[in-house]
C-alpha cells in the first residue's frame, strides 16, 4: 500500500511531471480537520450572480503534457487536460470527501464489510463522439489496469480489485480483495475511457495507442480540440455535456518553460491563470496583481518538505543525533526566508488539512544549545577546525536536492549555514533531476542526506514511506526502521473503524516525530494567481483544475 | 557535382555512426533512466522491470544500440518512451520548422547589420567607426543571451508591450504573418546579437584581407570610384568565406537556441532537445543527434557547394 | 616637344606615427608620346611608389603626395580631384601589375572584367562592349577570344592571365601604359612572348610605355631610354644606348656589373657592397655614398644634384667637371 | 684576390679528381593525384621523370629549367625530403635512395646540405642566429658548447657577417644577409655536397652577386660540390661546371657549360637561350630571338612521345610518338631528341 | 651610437642599415606591437585588475563569500555592501571576488585541457597527414556533431558539477576548434623551408614539432584561447541557468547571475543581476580584446 506518497518534486521545476497526483488521487473519505483558506470575498460575494457564458481562460504551465490518459500519464499536466476530458465515477469536495458531486456516480453503495461497492450512474452521460457512456464503458476501464499486460503506471491502485460487474446498463458492482479504505477517493476518480473506441485496442497496445495524444475522447465537460506540442493545448466547452454546458468557451493550457517568463506573461496578460508561482514571487505577482487584472488565491498545500538522512550511516543511526539536527535549524527562519513566511513549520509527514493529522508530538523547537549539547552527548566534540569530529571521523555531510527546484536549492544553502553553528559541515550537491531520483533507487542510495517534499495523497498511511519493509524495495530510502512502528502501521491498514485508526495514526505519527524519521521541515502554502472576474473558483489544495465546469469570467 | 554530392553522402557514413555510437555511449552512461521520469513511485519494482524489458532499457548497451541503428536505418526513430506513443519523427517535425525559423530570421538579422558593418570597418580601419563596431560586437558575443532575453521581456514585453512574450503566434487568433513576426522579433534580436558579432568580425577581416589584393588594386586602376569596387570586386571574393560559415552555422540551429527557445517559450528542438535530456527519453535524445549529426553533414556540404558557386576556382 | 607624362620634384612619403619614410622623394621624369621609359631600380628604389604616384593609387593614410607636380597632357594629376582622376585613369593611363595570378578577380569571367572598363570609359552598350572585348583579346594573341570571355581568370597561366591584362589595360586606347614589372613573374619563355606583344601594341596604338623592371636585359630590348632609382631618387637618365655603351653612375655601373652574363666568361661578378637602405635609413649626403667605391668626403656631406650633362643626366658629384667640359 | 689562382686550382681538381661524389640513375618522383571516394590515386604528377646525371666531388652541376619543370622537386628528392618514387641516388657509394630517416641520419644527413630560395622562409623567426647556427650541431651531438661556439663565430666570419650579431632574430636583417644565414647553417656541419634551390633568385641584383661571389669563394676554400637550381640562365652559366637543361620533369640536354652555352643542341634550349633579354653591349649582335608557342603543358599530363614536342618549333610526327633516348651526342654532351 | 654597448661600426652599420644597434627583441617587438593596440590595453589592464581582485579576493573582501545575513536580503549598494546584498544577504562584492575565483579557473583551467587535447590532436594530424590525419579528424568531426550543448549536459549529469569536473567536461567539449586551427598551421608550417632546413639536418620529428612548428603556431593557438576563455566563462553561465553550474554557496558569476535571474529579484533587486552579468560582461570582453590585439601582435608575417 503505497499509494499515499508522491514525490514532490517542484512548484518551479521545468519538468513539473511529479507536480500533483493524477485526476483520481485528489479525493479523501473524511472533511479534513482544517479548512483555514477563506476564499476570496469576491469569489464569494458575488456568488450570486448568473455565471456569464464565454471567454477563453489561459492557464500557463512550465510543464509540458505527455499524453491525455489517465490510465497512463503520470504528469501534473496532462491530468490537469484530463480533468477537463474526462469525467470520473466520483468526485471530491474542498474538504477531499468523496461526493457524487461533479462525478459521473448518481449513488453509490458500500457493503457492510467493505468488500463491495455498488454504483450506478447517470444515464444521459454522452462521449464526445455522441456515443452514450453505460456501464460498459465503466468495466472496460477498470478491467484495463487489471489486466497483466497492462504496462501503465497506474497499477497499484486497483491491486485490490477483485472483479468489476456490470449489474445493469447503468449500474456496476466493485468487488475488492481486501478491505481497501482508500478505494473509493482514489481509485473510483479515473476517467471513464471509450469502450466503444478503445474496446478493440489489445491492452499491451494502449499505452502508445494515437487515441492517447490525438483524438482523446472522454464525457468531460471539455472536448480536445488540439495539442501543439510545446506550445499548447486546447480545449472547448462540450455544448452537450450531461450537467449543462461548462460557462468557458475554451480553455487554453500555455507551456511556457521558462519560469521567470510565465511571471512575465502573467504581468503582460499573456496568461490568465497560474497555479504553480514560487513562494518568494508571491510578493511579486501581489505587487503587479491589480494591473494585470489579477487577483491571489491561496491555501495550504497537501505536502511536505524534508530533509532526510540516510540511516544506513552510523552517525544517522543514533536518535539523539537526528533529533540534535532538528534543533540546530531555525525552520521558521527558512519559512521566513525562502517561503516568504509562506509556510508552516512541519512536525509530522502529514499535513495539517488531513483528518488523521496528531498536532500533539514530540517538537524539537530551535536552539543551539541544546543541539550542541546533544551531539557531545552522543560522543561529537569540536574539532580543530570547529567542525565536530567522533573517532576521528568528521561530521560532515554531502546535501543532495534536485537541480531545478530554487527553494530547495535555498533550503540547502541555508542549512550549510544554520548547521555549521553547531559544527556540521553541510556540502551542498545540487543534482539533475532525473539523476537524483536514480541516487535514492533502492539498492542504489547514494546520498547521505537529501532534501525533498513528498505530495500527500488523500488517506493518511505513513506506511509506504516509514515501514521497514519498504527499504528493500519501497520508497523509504532513507532506510528508517522501527519494529514497534512498524507494527502499528500494519495494524491501522486492517482497522476500518476511522476514530480508531486516527489515534492509531496519531501514535505513529508521534514515534516519527520522536524519531526524527526525517527532520520535517515545513508544509508549504500554495498561491494561484488568476484575473480578478474569474467566478466560480474555488481552492482546492489538490485540484488546481477544481470545478472548472463552473469557473466563468464576468463582464462588465 | 551530383557524383561529388553522392559521394560525400556516402562519406558521412562512418561519421554519423561514429557519432550515434558516441552519444548512445553517453546518454547510457548518464544515470537514471525514463523510468524513474515516466513512472509513478508507487509502482512495483517488478512492473518497472516489466516496462523496462518492453522497451529493452534492460539490454546490454551495444543490444540496445544495434536495436536501434536497425530501426533507424529503415526510417523509424521509434515512440518517444515519455509522450508514450508519439512518433519520434513526429515530435520533431512539429518543433523543426519553429527552429530553422527562428535561426534563419536571426541569422539573416544578424547578416543584414553585421555584413555592412563588416565592409565599412574594413574599408576604414582603425577608425572611429571601426572601434565602435569592434567594441560593439565584442559586447555582444559576451553578453549572456538568457538575461538578455529576460531583460528585453520585461523591457519590450511587459514595461512598454510593444512584444508579444514569447511564443509563436497570438493564441487563439487567427493566422497573420505579421503576426507571425511580431513574435520572431524579440528571440530573433537575442540570437542575432551572439552571431552578429562574431559575423562582424568575420566580415571585417575577410574584407580586409580580400581589400589588400592586387585585383582590387586592378580595378582601381580601371578608374572605378572605391565604392564600386569594394562592392563589386571587394564584396564578392570577401563572402566566400563568410558564405562557408553560414554553411557551417548550420548544425548549430539544433541545438543553439535551446535558452533563447525556452525563455521565449519557442517550441523548438532546443527546447525538446533539453526537456529530452533531462528525461532521459533515449529515441529522441537519439534522434535529434542524428538530426543534428545530419546538420552538420548538410552544413559542410552546402559549405562545399556555396564555396564552389562563389568561388569559379572550386570545381567537382 | 612637350612631354605626354612630366614628373616634376614628386615628393611621395608614407607617415608612421610620428615617422615620415620618403619613398619618393623629389623624382622629375619625362615620357615623350610613343616612349618606352624604363624605370630601373633594385626593391626600395621607391620606382613602384612612383609609378602608383602617378595613378594616385597610393593608400592615404598613410601615404601622401606632399610635393610636386604630376602633368599629363598639361594637367597636373596630382592636383586633380577623385572624380577626375577615375576619369583618367584605365583610360588616358593604364596599368599592369607584377603578379597575373593575383591582379585579375578571380570571382568574375575574363569578358566581365575587360567589359566593365569599357561600359565605364567609353560608354559602350554591353553588346559593343564585348564586341570589343573580344577583339582585344584576338589583339593580345587569343585564338578563342568569343569562349575565352566566359571564362575565369584561373584557368589561364600567368602568361596568358597578363595577356589579359594587356588586353585590359589597352582596351581604351590609353595613351600611356604604366607597366610595374609586367614580367618579372613569369618564365623567360613566356616573358619574351608579352615583351613581344608590349612592344608590337605600343606601336600599334602610339601609346607610351613607362615600364618599371629591375631587369636590365629587359631594358634593354624594349626601352628607348632608361631611368635609373636608387633611394626615392632619380640617380642616371639616358637613351638606352648611352646608358649600355657608359653608364656614369656608379650604382649603374655596379648594377650592371652585377648581372653574370650568358655570353663570354666573367671569373666574379662585380658586387656593390651593403644593402639598399630602408627608407626611414636613408644615409645623409649621397644616398649611395656608403656603398659608394669612390665616395669621398663630399658624398657623405653634401646631396648632390641630377645634372644635365648632354642628353642625359646624373646625381653624383664624379661628373660635376664633365659637365663643364660640355 | 681569388681571381685566377682559384680558377687554376678548380681546374686542376677536376681534371684531376674524376670521382663521382653523387650519381643520380633514372630518378622518379611522381606526386599522386588523389581523388573520388576514399581517396584513390587516380593518377599522379610526373614532377620529376627519370633523372640520370653524376656530379664529381668539387663541381657545381646546374639544373635549370622553367617553373613547373621539375628542378626543385629533383634537388628537394636528391636531398631526401622526398621518398623517391624510383630509381636510385647514390651518395660517395652509398644508395640513400630507399634509407630511413635514422639510416640517413647516421650516414648522410651530414654531409649533404640544402641552400632555401626564400630567405624570408627558410629561417625560424623564432630562433637567434646562435640557435638556428647551433641546432646542426646540437643535432649531431658535434661539439663541446665551447667548440660550438667557436664554431658560430667562424661561420660568421666564413660568410662575412658580424659575429656580434649572434643574439639577433632573423627579421632584423636583410634578405641578402638572411641568405647568407642560410649559407653559414648549411655549413655548419661541414658538408661535402650543397644542393642550393634558386639560392639568389629572390634577392636584388646587387646582392645576387654578393651571394654568387660568397658561394664560389666557399667552394674554393672548403672543396664543396654544388647542385645549383635555378631558372636564370645566365647566373647558371656563371656558376656551373656542367649544366643540365630540365623540362617537364626531364633532363633534355647536359652538357659542359662552354657546350651547352654557345652550341645548344636540343631545340628547348635554344629557345630558352635565345628568350633570355641580354643587356645590349657594343658590338654584340642582336641574336634571333626564338618565341616558343604557349605554355608548359600540364605535369600530370605530359604529352605523349617527347615532351617538348608540342611546343617545338622543330617537331615531327616522330616526336609526338616516340619519347627520344637520352643519348650522348659529343664527348659529355647528353641531348634527349630525336634530331641527333 | 656613443652610448652603444655593442660594437658594430659606423661603417657596416651604414652598409646594412637594416640592423638597429640595439637587437629587437621578438619579446619588445610583441609588447611594441600589442600597445599601440588601445583596446588591447584597455582589455589587460581590466582583466589584470579583475585577475588580481580575484586571486587576493580573501585579502580585499569585505565579508565572508558564505556569510548569510538573512535580515538584509537584496540590500541595494551601500557604504555597507558595496555592490549591495543577495538573496541570503550575503555581500555581492565578496561573492563576485570569490565568484571570478572559480570562473576564471574554470576558464582557464578549460581551455588549458582544452588546448593540451587541441594542440595533441592537430598536430599530430597536421605534421603527420596522411591515414593519422584522417583518422583524427573524423574523431574532431564526430565530437563537432554531437551539439556541444547536450553533450555538456549528459557529461555534467555524469560527472556532477564540481569545479574539476567543469574544467574537465569544458576541455573535452571545446578543444575541436583548438585542434583545426592547429592542424591548419600544421599544414603550412610543416611544408616552410626552416623546417625543411631542419630536416636536411637530420633533426627528428618530435623536435621539428616542438622546436620549429609549434613556437611559429603560438600566435593563433594563443588568440584562440583568450577567446575560448571568454566562451567558457560564458558556457559556465549558461549552464547555471539550467541550474547545472557548480553548487552553492560556492560563487561563481554564471551561478550568480542565475541566482539573479529570478523576476522578483530582476524586478525588485537589479543591481543583483547588472553586477555579475557586468563582470562576466567585462571579462570576456577583455578576453576578446586582448585576443584581437595577440593576433596582430603575434602575427609572424608582420615581424618580417
Amino acid at each position: 500500500m503505497k499509494k499515499s506518497a508522491w514525490l514532490l518534486i517542484s512548484l518551479m521545476l521545468v519538468l513539473s511531471m511529479f507536480l500533483a497526483a493524477c485526476s483520481g488521487g485528489q479525493k479523501t473519505n473524511e472533511p479534513a480537520k482544517e479548512t483555514e483558506k477563506e476564499e476570496t470575498p469576491a469569489a464569494e460575494g458575488t456568488a450570486n450572480d448568473e455565471p456569464q457564458v464565454g471567454g477563453d481562460l489561459i492557464i500557463g504551465s512550465t510543464g509540458s503534457p505527455t499524453m491525455f490518459n489517465p490510465l497512463f500519464s503520470n504528469d501534473a499536466s496532462s491530468s490537469d487536460i484530463e480533468t477537463m476530458l474526462y469525467d470520473s465515477l466520483m468526485g471530491s469536495d474542498l474538504e477531499f470527501n468523496p461526493v457524487t458531486d461533479g462525478g459521473l456516480a448518481e449513488k453509490y453503495e458500500a457493503s457492510e464489510d467493505g468488500l463491495t461497492f455498488t454504483i450506478k450512474i447517470v444515464e444521459n452521460a454522452k462521449f464526445h463522439d455522441g456515443e452514450p457512456l453505460d456501464a460498459d464503458d465503466v468495466v472496460f476501464t477498470y478491467n484495463i489496469p487489471l489486466s497483466p499486460d497492462y504496462d501503465g503506471v497506474r497499477k497499484s491502485y486497483f491491486e485490490n480489485i477483485d472483479k468489476v460487474e456490470k449489474i445493469d446498463q447503468y449500474t456496476v458492482k466493485f468487488t475488492l480483495k481486501q478491505v481497501d479504505a482508500q478505494f473509493p477517493v482514489v481509485s473510483l476518480g479515473f476517467g471513464i475511457l471509450p469502450e466503444h473506441i478503445l474496446g478493440d485496442v489489445p491492452i499491451a497496445d494502449m499505452g502508445e495507442h494515437e487515441f492517447n495524444t490525438k483524438t482523446p475522447i472522454g464525457s468531460g465537460p471539455f472536448k480536445f480540440e488540439e495539442w501543439k506540442d510545446g506550445e499548447y493545448v486546447k480545449v472547448v466547452a462540450n455544448e452537450d455535456y450531461w450537467d449543462g454546458r461548462p460557462n468557458l468557451d475554451s480553455v487554453t493550457y500555455k507551456i511556457v518553460p521558462d519560469a521567470n517568463a510565465i511571471l512575465a506573461q502573467l504581468q503582460a496578460g499573456d496568461i490568465h491563470y497560474y497555479a504553480g508561482i514560487a513562494q518568494p514571487d508571491v510578493p511579486t505577482v501581489e505587487s503587479f496583481a491589480d494591473a494585470a487584472n489579477l487577483r491571489l488565491e491561496s491555501g495550504l498545500a497537501l505536502s511536505y518538505t524534508f530533509l532526510g538522512f540516510n540511516q544506513r550511516d552510523p552517525k544517522f543511526q543514533d536518535k539523539s543525533v537526528r533529533q540534535a539536527i532538528t534543533h540546530a535549524i531555525d525552520r521558521t527562519a527558512i519559512v521566513e526566508n525562502v517561503m516568504a513566511g509562506l509556510g508552516e513549520v512541519a512536525h509530522v509527514p502529514e499535513s495539517p488539512l488531513s483528518w488523521a493529522y496528531n498536532p500533539d508530538v514530540p517538537k524539537f523547537e530551535y536552539d543551539v544549545e541544546k543541539a550542541k549539547k546533544m551531539l557531545a552527548d552522543a560522543g561529537w566534540k569540536p574539532g580543530a577546525d570547529g567542525i565536530l569530529e567522533k573517532d576521528g571521523e568528521k561530521f560532515s555531510v554531502e546535501v543532495k536536492t534536485n537541480q531545478g527546484n530554487k527553494v530547495r536549492e535555498d533550503i540547502v544553502v541555508i542549512l550549510q549555514q544554520q548547521l555549521k553553528e553547531v559544527g556540521i559541515e553541510i556540502i551542498p550537491q545540487i543534482v539533475e533531476f532525473s539523476a537524483l531520483i536514480a541516487d535514492i533507487d533502492p539498492g542504489v542510495w547514494n546520498f547521505e542526506g537529501i532534501v525533498l517534499g513528498w505530495s500527500l495523497g488523500i488517506d493518511p498511511d505513513p506506511s509506504g514511506i516509514f515501514h521497514t519493509k519498504e527499504i528493500e524495495k519501497g520508497l523509504n530510502f532513507t532506510g528508517y526502521s522501527n519494529p514497534e512502528l512498524d507494527k502499528l502501521m500494519d495494524e491501522q491498514l486492517q482497522e476500518l473503524d476511522k476514530e480508531k485508526r486516527k489515534e492509531m495514526i496519531g501514535k505513529i505519527q508521534q514515534g516519527l516525530a520522536e524519531d526524527q524519521a526525517y527532520t520535517f521541515l515545513y508544509y508549504p502554502e500554495e498561491f494561484r494567481a488568476l484575473p480578478k472576474n474569474l467566478e466560480g473558483y474555488e481552492f482546492h489544495a489538490k485540484d488546481q483544475m477544481y470545478h472548472i465546469k463552473d469557473w466563468w469570467l464576468k463582464t462588465e | 557535382m551530383a557524383s561529388y554530392i553522392f559521394r560525400r553522402t556516402l562519406m558521412a557514413i562512418p561519421l554519423l555512426l561514429g557519432i550515434t555510437i558516441l552519444s548512445f555511449a553517453i546518454i547510457k552512461a548518464a544515470p537514471g533512466g525514463p523510468v524513474s521520469m515516466l513512472m509513478d513511485p508507487t509502482m512495483k519494482p517488478s512492473d518497472r522491470e516489466k516496462f523496462e524489458e518492453k522497451y529493452g532499457l534492460n539490454d546490454p548497451v551495444h543490444v540496445q544500440y544495434f536495436k536501434w541503428l536497425g530501426n533507424m536505418v529503415k526510417g523509424d526513430f521509434g515512440n518517444s518512451l515519455i509522450k508514450r506513443g508519439v512518433p519520434v519523427s513526429e515530435l520533431i517535425m512539429n518543433r523543426l520548422p519553429n527552429t530553422l525559423l527562428l535561426m534563419v530570421v536571426s541569422t539573416l538579422l544578424a547578416a543584414l547589420i553585421a555584413i555592412p558593418f563588416g565592409i565599412y570597418s574594413a574599408m576604414r580601419p582603425y577608425s572611429k567607426l571601426d572601434y565602435t563596431v569592434t567594441v560593439g560586437s565584442f559586447l555582444g558575443i559576451a553578453t549572456p543571451g538568457f538575461w538578455f532575453g529576460l531583460m528585453l521581456i520585461m523591457f519590450f514585453s511587459v514595461k512598454f508591450a510593444w512584444f508579444p512574450t514569447g511564443g509563436v503566434a497570438t493564441l487563439n487568433a487567427p493566422f497573420s504573418i505579421w503576426d507571425r513576426i511580431h513574435h520572431l522579433i524579440l528571440p530573433a534580436i537575442v540570437l542575432a546579437t551572439a552571431d552578429m558579432a562574431a559575423l562582424t568580425r568575420y566580415t571585417r577581416s575577410s574584407m580586409l584581407d580580400v581589400l589588400k589584393q592586387d585585383y582590387i588594386r586592378t580595378a582601381l586602376s580601371k578608374g572605378f570610384k572605391e565604392k564600386k569596387v569594394v562592392l563589386k570586386h571587394g564584396l564578392r571574393n570577401g563572402m566566400i568565406p563568410i558564405v562557408t560559415l553560414f554553411g557551417l552555422m548550420l548544425p548549430s540551429f539544433i541545438g543553439g537556441a535551446a535558452i533563447t527557445e525556452k525563455i521565449f517559450a519557442w517550441p523548438g528542438i532546443g527546447s525538446l532537445f533539453i526537456d529530452s535530456a533531462f528525461q532521459r527519453d533515449y529515441p529522441v535524445i537519439m534522434a535529434l543527434t542524428v538530426v543534428s549529426a545530419i546538420f552538420v553533414v548538410i552544413g559542410n556540404l552546402l559549405a562545399d557547394i556555396l564555396y564552389a558557386i562563389f568561388d569559379p576556382r572550386i570545381e567537382y | 616637344m612637350t612631354a605626354l607624362l612630366e614628373l616634376k620634384n614628386l615628393k611621395t612619403h608614407f607617415k608612421r606615427k610620428k615617422v615620415t619614410i620618403p619613398a619618393v622623394d623629389g623624382v622629375d621624369l619625362k615620357i615623350h608620346k610613343g616612349e618606352t621609359v624604363a624605370l630601373v631600380g633594385e626593391s626600395g628604389s621607391g620606382k613602384s611608389i612612383t609609378s602608383l604616384s602617378i595613378m594616385r593609387l597610393i593608400p592615404s593614410p598613410p601615404g601622401e603626395i606632399v610635393d610636386g607636380e604630376i602633368l599629363f597632357n598639361g594637367q597636373d594629376l596630382a592636383r586633380l580631384s577623385d572624380n577626375d582622376m577615375c576619369k583618367i585613369r584605365g583610360n588616358d593611363i593604364s596599368m599592369i601589375f607584377q603578379e597575373p595570378m593575383t591582379s585579375l578577380n578571380p570571382v568574375l569571367t575574363i569578358g566581365e572584367q575587360i567589359i566593365e572598363v569599357l561600359m565605364y570609359h567609353q560608354k559602350l552598350s554591353k553588346r559593343a562592349a564585348s564586341l570589343k572585348a573580344i577583339e582585344m583579346l584576338e589583339t593580345v594573341g587569343f585564338s578563342r577570344a568569343k569562349e575565352l570571355i566566359d571564362d575565369y581568370p584561373h584557368r589561364l597561366s600567368g602568361g596568358m592571365r597578363q595577356r589579359v591584362m594587356i588586353a585590359i589595360a589597352m582596351s581604351c586606347n590609353p595613351k600611356l601604359l604604366i607597366a610595374d614589372e609586367p614580367t618579372t613573374a613569369l618564365d623567360v619563355t613566356i616573358q619574351a612572348q608579352i615583351l613581344d606583344l608590349m612592344k608590337e601594341l605600343s606601336k600599334k596604338y602610339d601609346t607610351s610605355i613607362l615600364l618599371i623592371t629591375h631587369d636590365l636585359g629587359v631594358v634593354s630590348e624594349v626601352a628607348d631610354r632608361v631611368v635609373v632609382m636608387y633611394c626615392g631618387q632619380v640617380v642616371e637618365e639616358a637613351s638606352v644606348d648611352d646608358l649600355f655603351e657608359e653608364p656614369l653612375h656608379p650604382y649603374t655601373i655596379g648594377l650592371m656589373g652585377s648581372i653574370p652574363s650568358l655570353e663570354g666568361d666573367l671569373d666574379r661578378l662585380y658586387s656593390i657592397e651593403g644593402t639598399v637602405p630602408p627608407p626611414e635609413h636613408f644615409p645623409a649626403g649621397c644616398r649611395f655614398s656608403p656603398r659608394c667605391p669612390h665616395a669621398f668626403d663630399r658624398c657623405r656631406n653634401e646631396a648632390p644634384v641630377l645634372r644635365e650633362i648632354g642628353s642625359r643626366s646624373v646625381r653624383c658629384f664624379l661628373h660635376d667637371d664633365k659637365e663643364a667640359t660640355k | 684576390m681569388n681571381g685566377t689562382t682559384s680558377e687554376l686550382l678548380k681546374h686542376s681538381k677536376k681534371n684531376n679528381d674524376s670521382e663521382y661524389i653523387l650519381e643520380v640513375k633514372d630518378l622518379k618522383k611522381y606526386f599522386p593525384i588523389k581523388a573520388g571516394f576514399l581517396q584513390r590515386t587516380v593518377g599522379s604528377i610526373k614532377a620529376v621523370d627519370g633523372l640520370t646525371f653524376k656530379v664529381k666531388k668539387g663541381e657545381t652541376i646546374g639544373l635549370v629549367g622553367e617553373s613547373g619543370c621539375g628542378k626543385s622537386t629533383a634537388g628537394r628528392t636528391l636531398i631526401r625530403l622526398y621518398e623517391p618514387t624510383s630509381g636510385d641516388i647514390i651518395f660517395k657509394g652509398k644508395n640513400i635512395s630507399k634509407m630511413n630517416d635514422g639510416e640517413l641520419r647516421r650516414t648522410v644527413r651530414k654531409d649533404i646540405q640544402m641552400v632555401f630560395q626564400d630567405p624570408y622562409a627558410s629561417l625560424n623567426p623564432r630562433k637567434t642566429l646562435k640557435s638556428i647556427l647551433s641546432e646542426p650541431m646540437i643535432t649531431h651531438n658535434l661539439y663541446s658548447h665551447k667548440e660550438r661556439k667557436e664554431k658560430i663565430q667562424d661561420l660568421l666570419d666564413k660568410v662575412g657577417f658580424n659575429p656580434l650579431f649572434i643574439n639577433r632574430y632573423p627579421h632584423e636583417f636583410s634578405g641578402g644577409q638572411r641568405q647568407r644565414i642560410g649559407i653559414a647553417r648549411a655549413l655548419a656541419l661541414n658538408p661535402d655536397m650543397i644542393i642550393a634551390d634558386e639560392p639568389v633568385s629572390a634577392l636584388d641584383v646587387s646582392i645576387q652577386a654578393q651571394i654568387i661571389n660568397l658561394m664560389e669563394d666557399l667552394q674554393d676554400e672548403l672543396d664543396l660540390t654544388y647542385v645549383f637550381i635555378s631558372h636564370d640562365l645566365s647566373v647558371v652559366r656563371h656558376i656551373s661546371d656542367r649544366v643540365g637543361v630540365m623540362y617537364l620533369g626531364k633532363i633534355m640536354e647536359f652538357a659542359g657549360k662552354k657546350d651547352l652555352y654557345e652550341e645548344p643542341l636540343h631545340p628547348y634550349t635554344q629557345a630558352l637561350m635565345s628568350a633570355v633579354p641580354v643587356p645590349k653591349k657594343k658590338g654584340v649582335q642582336v641574336r634571333e630571338r626564338i618565341i616558343l608557342k604557349g605554355d608548359l603543358p600540364s605535369p600530370a599530363n605530359p604529352p605523349q612521345g617527347c615532351v617538348f614536342h608540342t611546343r617545338c618549333p622543330v617537331a615531327t610526327q616522330m616526336c609526338s610518338e616516340q619519347v627520344p633516348d637520352f643519348k650522348e651526342i659529343r664527348k659529355e654532351h647528353f641531348v634527349a631528341c630525336h634530331l641527333y | 651610437m656613443s652610448q652603444s654597448n655593442v660594437e658594430i661600426s659606423q661603417e657596416e652599420l651604414q652598409l646594412n642599415p637594416h640592423l638597429k644597434e640595439k637587437p629587437d627583441t621578438l619579446t619588445r617587438i610583441f609588447f611594441r606591437k600589442f600597445f599601440k593596440n588601445k583596446l588591447a590595453v584597455i582589455g589587460s589592464i581590466l582583466l589584470f585588475i579583475i585577475i588580481m581582485a580575484a586571486v587576493f579576493a580573501p585579502l580585499i573582501a569585505p565579508y565572508s563569500y558564505e556569510q548569510q545575513n538573512l535580515i538584509d536580503k537584496l540590500k541595494p549598494p551601500s557604504s555597507e555592501y558595496w555592490l549591495g546584498t543577495d538573496r541570503y544577504g550575503r555581500d555581492i562584492f565578496t561573492r563576485l571576488l570569490y565568484g571570478g575565483r572559480v570562473s576564471l579557473l574554470v576558464g582557464f583551467g578549460a581551455v588549458l585541457g582544452a588546448l593540451i587535447i587541441g594542440v595533441s590532436f592537430g598536430a599530430l594530424a597536421g605534421y603527420y597527414g596522411g591515414i593519422i590525419d584522417a583518422i583524427l579528424m573524423r574523431v574532431v568531426d564526430i565530437v563537432i556533431s554531437i551539439p556541444s550543448f547536450f553533450l555538456l549536459i549528459t557529461i555534467v549529469t555524469i560527472f556532477k558539477p564540481s569545479v574539476g569536473n567543469l574544467i574537465l567536461i569544458f576541455a573535452l567539449t571545446s578543444w575541436t576548434s583548438t585542434a583545426r586551427l592547429v592542424r591548419g598551421e600544421f599544414l603550412t608550417l610543416r611544408s616552410r623551408e626552416f623546417v625543411l632546413a631542419s630536416k636536411t639536418i637530420g633533426t627528428k620529428s618530435y623536435k621539428i614539432i616542438f622546436s620549429h612548428i609549434l613556437p611559429n603556431a603560438m600566435g593563433p593557438i594563443i588568440v584562440s584561447a583568450t577567446l575560448l576563455i571568454g566562451g567558457v566563462i560564458l558556457a559556465e553561465a549558461a549552464l547555471s541557468y539550467f541550474g547545472l553550474g557548480i553548487s552553492p554557496p560556492t560563487p561563481t558569476w554564471g551561478n550568480m547571475l542565475q541566482d539573479a535571474q529570478n523576476y522578483t529579484v530582476m524586478l525588485t533587486a537589479p543591481w543583483y543581476p547588472f553586477f555579475p552579468g557586468l563582470l562576466i560582461l567585462l571579462t570576456v570582453l577583455s578576453f576578446n580584446f586582448i585576443g584581437d590585439g595577440l593576433r596582430d601582435a603575434l602575427d609572424p608575417k608582420s615581424l618580417d
